[in-house]
């Protein structure tokens, strides 16, 4: 699946976007696994109240399963208008 | 209803009249219009906005359309723009017509709120001595629990 | 703080974005437009527009001043029309800038709902069939109830 | 005292301003020495409910003094914006 992050959690991260193969079953497992991968998402992803993430381009929650799932992205709160 | 996520600036005053013009003179317009801040001494530079795109015309979309089904409504436009503004531009509008102004009020004021917490939009300010991330407030989001 | 009672015509469209642009980048703007309906099938050929000269000013400038007192406001921007007008034309129109849109929203809001039953305006609808004044609606009395 | 009728106050009594000597104490007592004038003074100032008073141009009440008052308005309520 494709993995989107914007704003300072792409920042942190160095990227914008990756293709993720992954069998975590919910976005919490998926969050685990990058977040042992490398410090700079382990630091991205220390405090989850501080990040929303969009499954499939919907707002959705940590704990939302990903199968079948294609894209999933994950920013800090929105700051628009 | 109409809804545009562009990097190209919008000519505010034109789309204010335009909007007006082509709602049959419904009775009521109201428009919002956020701009770059401009305070003398802060250093400001400019405002960068950074956005999701596909979701983000689909979230302004299906908010303008909640609108519409809240209020009695002639018409919705909602512009926003991404990439980078300078002190004083304008940042995005919405407007809305109704036959009466307290329609025309709440579903603007309920367009802003949704907008600002729910549309994937995310400011940077770059400032002379350093760029920073604009934090959410707490207040943007208790604002929703009026709707 | 500018207000106008004027029987010609304004730019809508001007009037915001030269409104806009004076703020200095306050970062909210409201607009509030009331244009006269122009349903298809209503019958309705113009609408005239009474009101009390010396009175008026002084009226729609204590309620604008009286706004400057309760929000934190950069500017107020009234204009108000009187004669025989079309429809579809605009009648009027408030602007508010304020650095949060909650101040610049309450703002408008409250301008028209004082300028609605406090200004010496009386509106007459003409159509086909005769003339009529409008008459003030128990809600409108009632809106000043919030402030 | 110039004596002003704005909107159906105005077409009713059929004129727009006129000057009148009067030693009425209150705004009330001038209602009523108008009310005695004619039958189209009497209909416009039928229901003093359906009207508004400015005294020198500030809403006023009926019962509002007129001593050294230079201008009364009478009108219906306002219906701007």
């Amino acid at each position: 699946m494709d993995v989107l992050y914007f704003a300072w959690v792409r920042e942190r991260i160095g990227l914008p976007k990756e293709r993720i193969d992954s069998d975590a079953a919910t976005v919490a497992d998926l969050v685990d696994e990058l977040r042992a991968r490398e410090d700079r998402y382990a630091a991205a992803f220390a405090d989850l109240t501080a990040l929303r993430v969009a499954v499939d381009q919907q707002l959705s929650d940590f704990d939302a399963p990903l199968s079948g799932v294609r894209e999933v992205a994950f920013f800090p709160p929105m700051t628009g208008g | 209803m109409r809804v545009a996520v562009q990097e190209a600036p919008f000519d505010l005053g034109a789309e204010v009249a335009g909007f007006a013009d082509g709602c049959g003179g419904m009775g009521a317009v109201v428009s919002f219009t956020g701009i770059v801040r401009d305070r003398p001494g802060s250093g400001l530079q400019a405002m960068e906005i950074e956005h999701y795109p596909g979701m983000t015309e689909a979230a302004l979309t299906r908010i303008a359309q909640e609108a519409q089904a809240r209020w009695s409504l002639g018409d919705v436009l909602v512009i926003h723009r991404f990439g980078r503004l300078a002190p004083g531009e304008t940042i995005m509008m919405v407007a809305t017509a109704a036959r009466h102004r307290k329609d025309a009020f709440e579903a603007a004021e309920y367009l802003m709120d949704y907008l600002k917490s729910r549309a994937p939009f995310w400011k940077k300010e770059i400032a002379r001595d350093g760029a920073e991330w604009v934090a959410a407030r707490d207040e943007d989001e208790a604002a929703l629990d009026r709707w």
